[in-house]
């Protein structure tokens, strides 16, 4: 599997087929002796800000906390063992609503989107 | 558990144990054992002439549709051949003259 | 680093001749520009007042409402009074010539204005003797154009 | 028959988004400067057009995807985020003039100005957006669509000599005023080539769902609805050649000289047939382009999207293209001359041009995406003409701008 063109920046779908993301990052275990084992994805703006450099990563992550509160401080991650490449897509044994990937729009919904009539 | 994100290694430069640039990291390739996926080795893209378009994907994408990659102008760097602790600054363990993909370069001089 | 001295005053040369005909181009541009610049002035005027004329003829024969006829009126007033100011302050050779212009420019705007007045009150007769004044500035424009540039391209 | 009914998709992506403010003020200005010698620059534009939006249409029937994720999953965030950045910018000046351009056409028809209908037209777009479904969007536009055909109809009334038509269609150099000239042609191909156009017909593939079987139809839909677009422009062009230039007026830089083209051949009708056309092809444009942001940054980032969705099940998308639209109101309340702003807007469209052109070599001859309709030789040679098209306009638009605009 060649990771750059076949996993990252790639569409991330959660076992109802809902839209979750874009898998921004790929986390590895460094281990002695062995080859490096991919432990997770990762998805959000603080992954995609560190991408960018490190200093927009921190701008990122100082403004997920003051807005989200504490634990939006670290990004995403989803464990590698539920995730599925499925050709040209992520599928991801999970429910997006037990997780906080969806926080800032269900947020969004809640205070801005649900107030217009007929959302 | 130390972890790396690999999206940081995507078209940055390797230096070789004296410090000289080698080409850039194109891409990772990762193998399934057992129920692990692992990093198996690490491609680095040669291209002398054109070094700033090869650090980012579409310059690499526009130098193969015009042949200007040579077509033996891949490292492939083992995974224990690179330290990628750092990811900003990977670099080389091994000499310059056990990778693969190596042709005597004339003008990488070690 | 065995010889950087000897390219140091290389480049010296180059530097002057590079940003003198940079100057040489803008003060070319600058030059012929501003008679032809007059003379486009001129032309934007002429079509102008054939505007105005299209909209009044459309208002008279009722095929436009005078709101419409009014702002356009008023809205192509405005560009006349610009042409003027930029003729006038434009200088070229001919004095003379660009004096004919500018008178002609002016009485257009001043049929304009007038026509304009006159439909603000929908006054349908006063409008048609405005255009006959429209018609005859625009004759003098096309002739003061003629002295002073020679036939329109 | 469902397919056919698909046209409208291929209509309404032309008139909403090739038929617009854009078009029609480029296309009256070379008219009325340049007679018939500018067709060249439509006929070109809109064979470009066709062949990016038969691509765009085939990239999405088979891959699902559309262009915008294509980019962001073929090259990476960071390449992504170029055109990105960019072609928000440039859809924001267009979506301004859009909106400005239904506000003249309400200040025309009223008397009112057009800063006070800014608001308004940004309402009823949203509203639109919030409540219709793409659906209705696609065949509401392309119906009233048909009104645009004024200008054909027109066009051939004023019985123009067609052997001088066929022969603008020919590129010619100007005989006189050679920057503006040239001004003119990038600012038509800008109006022409314009990326929400194949953005957008690539999302409208995913709304309806198509696939493989949809291809055959797809191209149908990309020649037929792009060249009635062109139709309708060479219309404009031809109509303000033969009723303004023939009248002296060769410079059209004021909307209210716009509806005088249609007048003398339809009297007072032809002052309502302009307004009604103005409005209409702005207002499709503006829900096009308007749903296009949303588009962009949803697929960019990976979010749920949908216009058939009700707007709680994406907020992410909703919030975008509600925000985009009363943006872009503000700089038209703030009483910038839509038609100006217009010619720049498509100035800045055809210089963004390359960022959202060249991925196109690459994701229409990546089998994992389109499989084996991968682009053929003919398309191919296609996309390199017009990126090659699209850097020229890229390095010529801005200097033109500069010393030949209005």
């Amino acid at each position: 599997m060649e990771l750059m063109r076949d996993l990252l920046d790639k569409q991330v779908f959660d076992r109802r087929r809902v839209k979750i993301g874009k898998v921004d990052g790929v986390v590895a275990e460094l281990r002695r002796g062995k080859p490096p084992r991919i432990v997770a994805i990762e998805l959000g703006s603080i992954t995609l800000a560190r991408r960018l450099g490190a200093r927009p990563g921190e701008w990122m992550a100082q403004l997920a906390t003051r807005v989200g509160g504490k634990r939006h401080a670290e990004p995403h991650r989803i464990a590698w063992k539920k995730a599925q490449d499925n050709g040209l897509d992520i599928e991801c044994d999970i429910e997006v609503g037990e997780t906080s990937i969806f926080a800032w729009q269900d947020w969004l919904r809640d205070h801005v989107i649900g107030r217009i009539p007929g959302a | 558990m130390r972890t790396v994100n690999l999206e940081h290694l995507a078209g940055r430069r390797v230096l070789s144990q004296r410090g000289k640039s080698i080409g850039h990291i194109e891409e990772i390739l990762a193998e399934q054992r057992g129920d692990e996926l692992v990093v198996t080795e690490f491609h680095v893209g040669i291209y002398a002439a054109f070094e700033r378009l090869s650090a980012s994907t579409i310059g690499i994408a526009m130098l193969d549709l015009f042949r200007l990659r040579r077509r033996d102008g891949l490292y492939r760097i083992p995974w224990d051949k690179l330290d990628i602790s750092d990811p900003a600054r990977p670099r080389l363990l091994c000499p310059m003259t056990e990778l693969p993909g190596w042709k005597g370069q004339k003008d990488l001089r070690e | 680093m065995a010889h950087p001295t000897r390219a140091v005053p290389h480049n010296d040369r180059h530097f002057p001749v590079g940003c003198l005909c940079l100057l040489l181009i803008l003060a070319g541009l600058a030059g012929c520009s501003s008679s032809n610049q007059v003379a486009q002035q001129s032309r934007t005027a002429a079509s102008a007042a054939q505007t105005v004329s299209m909209v009044l003829d459309a208002w008279v024969e009722g095929a436009a409402p005078s709101a419409y006829a009014t702002a356009a009126l008023h809205s192509v007033g405005k560009t006349l009074a610009d042409v003027e100011a930029q003729i006038r302050s434009a200088e070229i050779a001919e004095p003379a010539g660009r004096a004919g212009l500018t008178a002609a420019v002016n009485s257009l705007s001043v049929a304009v204005a007038h026509a304009e007045a006159e439909l603000r009150v929908n006054n349908r007769t006063e409008v048609k003797s405005a255009q006959q004044d429209l018609r005859a500035a625009m004759r003098s424009l096309a002739a003061a154009y003629t002295s002073a540039f020679g036939p329109k391209p | 028959m469902k397919k056919l009914l698909e046209i409208s998709l291929g209509v309404v992506t032309s008139v909403g988004g090739f038929l617009e403010v854009g078009s029609m003020a480029t296309a009256a200005q070379a008219g009325a400067a340049f007679g018939f010698q500018l067709i060249w620059a439509i006929v070109l534009g809109t064979i470009c057009i066709i062949f990016l939006v038969e691509m765009a249409g085939r990239f999405a029937a088979m891959s699902h995807h559309t262009i915008s994720e294509g980019i962001r999953e073929r090259f990476g965030f960071n390449v992504f985020l170029w055109p990105l950045l960019v072609v928000l910018l440039v859809n924001f000046m267009v979506l301004s003039a859009e909106i400005g351009g239904v506000a003249i056409a309400l200040e025309l028809a009223t008397g009112i100005g057009f800063q006070w209908w800014a608001l308004p037209v940004a309402l009823l777009a949203w509203l639109l957006l919030w409540k219709g479904t793409f659906g209705f969007i696609e065949k509401g536009v392309s119906v009233l669509g048909l009104v645009t055909l004024c200008f054909v109809v027109g066009s051939v009334m004023l019985k123009p000599d067609w052997t001088a038509v066929a022969g603008g269609a020919v590129p010619s150099l100007p005989a006189h005023d050679a920057i503006n000239y040239w001004f003119m042609a990038s600012s038509i191909l800008g109006a022409s080539i314009s990326p929400y156009l194949f953005m957008f017909y690539s999302s409208g593939a995913i709304e309806d769902k198509w696939d493989e079987s949809h291809l055959g139809a797809n191209r149908a839909i990309a020649g037929l609805g792009m060249t009635f677009g062109g139709t309708i422009s060479i219309g404009v062009l031809i109509v303000a050649a033969l009723v303004l230039a023939t009248r002296g007026i060769d410079q059209v830089d004021d909307y209210h000289q716009l509806p005088l083209m249609l007048i003398p051949i339809f009297g007072f009708w032809g002052f309502v047939l302009f307004v009604a056309s103005l409005a209409i092809a702005c207002f499709g444009a503006a829900l096009e382009v308007g749903l296009q942001q949303a588009y962009l940054v949803a697929q960019g980032f990976g979010w749920t999207w949908g216009e058939d969705r009700k707007p709680r099940d994406d907020p992410g998308f909703s919030a975008v293209y509600t925000a985009s639209l009363f943006l872009a109101a503000i700089p038209i309340v703030l009483g910038l001359d839509p038609l100006r702003l217009t010619i720049f807007s498509m100035a800045v469209t055809a210089a963004s041009l390359p960022l959202t052109v060249v991925p196109f070599l690459f994701l229409l001859n990546d089998e994992r995406y389109v499989g084996e309709h991968r682009n053929g030789i003919i398309s191919n040679a296609a996309v390199i003409f017009i990126i090659a098209l699209a850097f020229v306009l890229a390095v010529v638009t801005i200097p033109l701008q500069i010393f030949g605009g209005t």
